[in-house]
């Protein structure tokens, strides 16, 4: 019998494995079916499909908690060359239009399911100007609701169960016995015969003792962003509220670095301005409740310092300053010493009810609430906490640690094929790339990285971000239907592993081979010199990226010479894995998390070396390079990694608009 | 802000196969102390690694026994206050309790059809395989979503 | 029988009672029982004397691992009005020059002392010039001979077993059954008729479940300096790491405000610059090897930056600059993004390889790895993990986490008697001190506080500073000496608490009772809303220090908003504390250490808020008023505290040079 | 570093009343485990907050069967390396190894009288009690060590 010292092997053929049950591939399980079901009926071909989530669908990934907004809806008033351009801007003039624009001709085709799903999404009523919440019953977005914006993109949801709703579509779409709950994959794998291929995934149950092995054509790696990789707010018992979901480990990326695929833009990193330690949003403040940001003594630091935006031609006359400038015009306040930055709540509510009736600011207090409430109740714990009543008291901002994401408002990720309908490069203008990678924006299918098979979307997908979930979803759907062009196309392939079944197993047990063989060693299981808990190596993890690679120890700032330290120590931990133990299966899950953690971070590390100017002002600074260098650098940087010599290779990619970005900007200010 | 069981209401899901808080907890943190032997409180849940709670409510809204509270980090949260949810099928109440007493209630709705009723392909089309490398999804416009955009925007075209 | 739920209460009535076991307090038990022999011989009366230590004397305390130099010496060569001024100068001009002088004149005696009773010194030979170690048989210091200087005041001693050596002449002279260990003393009782006086002590024995309560006519109080307010470097595993001993808890500072003695400087920290992470001792470097700090680039910062030392008249022109300054100087590499500092081991030790001899060399890297292993083993911990070898591989220096002290090179503490034959001031120049208590620096008996009968030494005093482990002993030997004065003039007193045993014992237990009462609340022991862990109450003070009361997150600085966040939400943790929770005798050590911690850090706080000034450039920035402001600020801070309505209240104090400083300073560099 | 006890060489002090490792320890770390109900091996001692080990290597050093060794802490120092000491009478070696595997031994040493030797007043005069008011301590100049100073140096005597 399988016990813990003896997992049991399970080997499984698929054609098409979804990896994560995020709102990418609830998006994809809810759109391959179709078009599965049409394959089936045009060329007989019976696709066999499975989607493997770490945890449980209704509250799995980003959105488990809830969201008060969908922050990426076009509207039929708005083109999707606007959102394109609103993508670029915020992210300093480095992303794939091509793939922002198929996105935003996409995205509310989604958003529109989840209403008639029953999310409920809050309208405007077009005769009095009144806000309604999502249950008035209010006419649907696709018959032409207006939905309440909080700014251009986003509009107002109450969105408490916005996942459970979206995984239920989903659920019901592929079928239960498609769907295996609870296991994490730690690995992808290639094809024995062409190691450019993708071939299956192999992974673990966190509830039974068995390794997975999965063997399959066509792979939708979508298992989320990166948290945790740069030290949290809280040091101690609350280290696992972060911004970002704390379980999003970076699997993403780091399988497919490992599998071969291209990376880009891994550099970029979203440090959010967020109320201080419950990491509350600031969207609604800002833009429903119109409210102020100010330094200690009441300055409002986007006026005070405004100058500061004229040293980033063009991205510094753009009607709304990158995140990333706003960060850095708080900054300059906080590491002057007139920090803290209060949200001024007080005024802004007050000067709300100057005009709204009694109705109205029972309402608004309860939006204010209700903003936190569907998707950072930590934050209320906060505000409880030290008895902080919005109309009475202000709360603190501050700028976060560093995330790596490319759905929200950051751009790492997998270099992906595009649409091919948008005018998108098809060659390669600069030097530099390996030569097995392919050139252009679309090689082939659409949302597949540069390894053949393994698709991605959501924060998978690199040079775009500003996807959100809607987007996420969109884009799962979009890789979707490819796979399964894909296997079409690929109907004969049989992919073979490198690696023995056995060989794969050993090396998913190793942290509980660690553990079973020196734990006896001392009188207590947390300190032996022969292994490393997951915790430690994570805080190591931490503490490196925080100090050397510009996290908040540094005020973002790092240097050449940092990033050599932050280099050779990274190479110490990445040995010291190895050494991980597991002294049950929950630890195991958070051994290869972490392991998961530090190729993500190696790779953030390496792209921010090799970038030798400042992009990101305000989210990170290199400071031997402390400025924007449009001449040398207004490129992708790309990399990929080799799992065998363990070394990464990064290069330029030429960036090209797809869509007029002059239209962002204004002359200089004064 | 980790979550904690209550030892007078957990009732380890009358012995379920899977608890609820156990199938439900993205991070894997929640986990049923069968004999006691971990806790103290045979057939209770219990979180295991509290310092990686996202505070997400998952397990909170999910207990059928509502055992499960949470307890605002204490490495940085003043003691006492407390956020409570009552989650129904069509809306959600919050019970606020500050430091300082102050109460505070809110009811908020969370989807406008009943549990379990969405039909995900009910009155739609089937996929036409012809269109597969085209823009749009198998539904294309069905939904009056696909924003067609404006050909002049696309400078390199 | 007594358990856990129901302790036993003893009583016990001495005259003398010594609180702490380290340097001072084995000063003073072995000054004290011929003092108290010669009381009994010529007036009758007998003595009874008790010391009680949290720990075990033989390694309690700041020495407990060792150190290998000894850092106050003065020498045949110079005067103690030298020591005074170099100790002026350190601390930025505000000391007390009678307490300097003081102990300048009576040090030796003791480091002699030491040497008599086994401490191996390092020596010079006259004749060739060459170090021999303390094991040689060379001419003793008391008989001329030549000590190994590393700087001007220390001297170099083999000092593993420093305070095993001291403490055996301290049990020896005091005799076991006059000392108790593992007594950790929670607070001190005035007396019922005059609350101005000391009457006792209260504790709990950590090894038995006992409740001791002392009464004595006289106290000294010498439990050390304070150690993690501030947030270490390490978050993890390694928290326990600090530079000071983290066992040195406040608890000097703290009970001598609860029982209402006046407090000095509490303004004043030390944030040594030391190696990263393992806090390794960067005296021997400098000093002994020659070595130079650099930036990441290689520029010697001390010499690049020197103009900033102009900013400070008179002291940046001191031919030493103060330490706080030569963090200052560093610390604008740092905030530029030109670090890590390095510390240049590799090119020190290839310079003195130049000149000698094989046999020395071999010798210098044996002194360069005694330096950590006599002191900080922990830093050799680090060297080995990183493959570190001083003459192959630089290491990095960083300025530390703030610490609060009195012995070392900080002078916050109590404000003490001091001696009358220098010239101090017998009245107050400036107002605002509270009536109660005496004017001038010399109100009584040498050592005592303001309190009758309370008396303190080592990292007890305040407003002095630099005495080190040699300078502690000395001066716990002259507060002993003058307690037993002080016994004898008050030879017919009797002390009466206000409070009754079972008060005492009742407020020393709550901790436990809290966690009797509700730890079956939960299902998970440190999760429960009723109470608070010592270790999570711990984490939160150091959170609210390092971010709001210029910790090491905002580069040492703070300003007056900062400070009123601080002070808000150290009165809630305050109230929090009574929620502390205690499983067994060991975490109720936990929970009264981390009480002390709460009030010393909130004095610490309460100081920086009244200077209006930055005193301590490099130390902590108040932002707000950023400059030394000698018109103003030329004077002492005091406080002293209400321990009934839990407030403090601050007030100046004139400052007047009993010796000419004029002498340390050059015009200014350019 | 916090440290770690072996389990093949802690003998638990052989049942002694206290143990050397928790007589020693300056933070109260060391505890033994009489039933092996804390860590599962009865009789041997562990360190019960590592976390808050300053890693002064006092138990390391006392310890009788050299049983205690540290650990460089995990979430800092790379694995691999050890820093050991042995502790005599008049001197204590120290075994170096690098997590490259170089090794470095050093011996220095520690005291020159022997250990209990002490004889605090021996040959010291007693206290004069006339003199308590005075400067200097009970054995006045016997060492050689009282600087008188310079009184010139006095500016305001
Ligand atoms: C956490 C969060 C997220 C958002 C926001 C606030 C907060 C606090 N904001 S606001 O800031 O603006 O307030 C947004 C908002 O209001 N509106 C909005 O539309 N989107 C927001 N997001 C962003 C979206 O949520 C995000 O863009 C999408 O969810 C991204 O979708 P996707 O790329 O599919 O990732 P996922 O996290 O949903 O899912 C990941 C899945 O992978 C699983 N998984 C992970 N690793 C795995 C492994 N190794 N093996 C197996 N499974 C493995 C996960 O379990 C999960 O199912
Ligand atoms: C830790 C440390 C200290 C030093 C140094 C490096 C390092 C790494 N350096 S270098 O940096 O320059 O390298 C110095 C050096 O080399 N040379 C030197 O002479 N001094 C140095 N110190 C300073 C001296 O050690 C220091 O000045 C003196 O020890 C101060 O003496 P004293 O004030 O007595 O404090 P203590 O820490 O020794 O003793 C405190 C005692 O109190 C006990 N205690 C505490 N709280 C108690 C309570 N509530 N109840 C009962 N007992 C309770 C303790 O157990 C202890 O016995
Ligand atoms: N510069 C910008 N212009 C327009 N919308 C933005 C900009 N930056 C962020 N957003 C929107 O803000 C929401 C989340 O913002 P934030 O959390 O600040 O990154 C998303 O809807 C973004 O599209
Ligand atoms: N200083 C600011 N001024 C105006 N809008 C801002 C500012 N900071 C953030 N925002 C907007 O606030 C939103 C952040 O939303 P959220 O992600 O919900 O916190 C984004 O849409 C930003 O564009
Ligand atoms: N840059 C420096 N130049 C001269 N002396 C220094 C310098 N830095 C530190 N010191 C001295 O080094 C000693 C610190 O020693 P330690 O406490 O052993 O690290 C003090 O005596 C300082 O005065
Ligand atoms: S869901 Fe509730 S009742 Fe069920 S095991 Fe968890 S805490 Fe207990
Ligand atoms: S609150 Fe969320 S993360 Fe925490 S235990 Fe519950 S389900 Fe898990
Ligand atoms: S001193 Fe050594 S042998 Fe004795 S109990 Fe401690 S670890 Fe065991
Ligand atoms: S090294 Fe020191 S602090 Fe750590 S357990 Fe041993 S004696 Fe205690
Ligand atoms: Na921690």
């Amino acid at each position: 019998m399988a016990d813990f010292a003896n997992p049991e092997v399970v080997q499984e053929e698929v054609d098409i494995l979804l990896i994560g049950g995020g709102m990418a591939c609830c998006g994809a399980a809810y759109e391959i079916v179709r078009w599965a079901e049409a394959a089936k009926a045009s060329a007989g071909v019976d696709l066999k499909i499975k989607l493997v989530d770490k945890a449980a669908m209704d509250r799995s990934g980003a959105v488990a908690q809830g969201l008060s907004a969908i922050n990426t809806y076009i509207g039929s008033e708005q083109d999707p060359a606007d959102y394109a351009r609103m993508v670029s801007n915020d992210l300093m003039g480095i992303t794939r239009d091509d793939l922002a624009y198929d996105l935003g001709r996409h995205v509310d085709e989604s958003v529109h399911l989840f209403e008639e799903w029953g999310l409920p999404i809050w309208k405007t009523d077009p005769a009095t100007g009144e806000r309604h919440d999502g249950a008035q019953g209010m006419t649907p977005l696709k018959e032409g609701g207006k939905p309440v914006r909080s700014g251009k993109w986003q509009i107002m949801i109450n969105g408490e169960s916005y996942k459970w709703i979206v995984a239920e579509a989903a659920k019901k779409a592929l079928g239960m016995d498609r769907i295996q709950e609870r296991v994490f994959i730690v690995r992808l794998m290639n094809d024995k015969n062409d190691p450019n291929r993708i071939a299956g995934a192999a992974g673990f149950s966190t509830r039974e003792n068995k390794i997975h092995i999965y063997k399959a054509k066509a792979i939708l790696l979508a298992a989320g962003g990166c948290v945790n990789i740069f030290r949290p707010r809280s040091v101690g018992e609350g280290t696992g509220r972060a911004w970002y979901p704390v379980w999003n480990a970076g699997s993403t990326y780091s399988m497919a670095a490992e599998a071969g695929a291209e990376l880009t833009m891994m550099e970029n990193r979203f440090v959010p301005a967020r109320f201080k330690d419950g990491y509350g949003p600031v969207g609604a403040w800002f833009l429903l409740f119109k409210s102020q940001a100010t330094n200690a003594f009441g300055e409002v630091y986007m006026a005070k310092n405004k100058e500061m935006l004229n040293d980033y031609p063009p991205y510094g006359q753009a009607a709304v300053p990158a995140s990333c400038l706003r960060n850095h015009l708080m900054l300059k306040e906080m590491q002057e010493g007139r920090g803290p930055i209060w949200m001024d709540t007080v005024t802004a509510l007050a000067k709300l009810r100057e005009t709204l009736s009694p109705r109205e600011v029972k309402h608004l207090e309860a939006e204010a609430w209700e903003d936190f409430l569907d998707m950072c109740v930590g934050q209320c714990g906060i505000w409880v906490g030290e008895n902080i009543e919005p109309e009475k008291k202000n709360s603190e901002l501050m700028p976060t640690e560093p995330y790596l994401l490319g759905s929200h408002s950051g751009c790492c990720g997998i270099w992906t094929s595009g649409p091919t309908d948008v005018g998108a490069p098809t060659s390669e203008a600069l030097p530099g790339a390996p030569a097995h990678l392919p050139s252009g924006w679309n090689w082939g299918y659409r949302g597949m990285t540069t390894v053949s098979g393994l698709f991605t979307a959501g924060d998978g997908v690199g040079a775009s971000g500003h996807k959100f979930s809607s987007g996420s979803h969109a884009e799962g759907r979009m890789a979707a239907k490819a796979m399964v062009k894909y296997c079409l196309d690929n109907k004969d392939l049989k992919v073979e592993f490198a690696e023995t079944a056995e060989e794969l197993a050993d090396a998913i047990w190793k942290p509980v081979r660690n553990y079973m063989e020196f734990k006896d060693y001392t009188t207590a299981i947390d300190v032996n010199p022969n292994y490393i808990t997951p915790k430690m190596l994570q805080f190591r993890l931490q503490k490196i990226m925080d100090e050397y690679v510009a996290g908040v120890a540094t005020y973002y700032k790092t240097n050449t010479v940092m990033l050599g330290v932050a280099e050779q120590k990274l190479e110490m931990l990445k040995e010291d894995a190895q050494k991980m133990r597991a002294k049950d299966l929950h630890e195991l899950l958070r051994a290869w998390e972490n392991y998961h953690r530090i190729l993500t971070a190696e790779a953030h590390m390496k792209h921010i070396q090799f970038r030798e100017e400042s992009r990101y002002p305000g989210f990170y600074y290199r400071m031997d390079y402390n400025m924007v260098d449009e001449e040398n650098w207004h490129c992708f940087v790309n990399s990929i990694y080799d799992k065998n010599t363990k070394k990464w290779t990064c290069f330029k990619r030429a960036h090209v608009d797809l869509v007029d970005k002059s239209k962002l900007f204004k002359p200089a200010a004064h | 802000m980790p979550t904690y069981v209550r030892t007078d209401k957990c009732d380890g899901c009358k012995g379920q196969d899977k608890t609820a808080c156990m199938y439900i907890c993205p991070h894997d943190l929640m986990k049923l102390d069968k004999d006691g032997s971990e806790t103290g409180h045979a057939m209770r849940a219990f979180n295991q690694e509290p310092e990686q709670c996202w505070e997400c409510y998952s397990c909170v809204k999910i207990c059928p026994q509502q055992a499960i509270e949470a307890r605002h980090y204490a490495d940085i949260v003043p003691l006492g206050g407390q956020v409570q949810p009552l989650r129904g099928s069509d809306s959600i109440m919050w019970t606020i309790k500050f430091r300082n007493g102050t109460l505070k209630r809110f009811k908020f709705p969370i989807r406008t059809t009943p549990e379990g009723s969405i039909d995900p392909y009910g009155g739609k089309p089937s996929a036409d395989i012809a269109k597969i490398a085209e823009n749009g999804f198998f539904n294309h416009m069905e939904q009056n979503g696909y924003r067609v955009g404006n050909p002049a925007e696309l400078i390199r075209k």
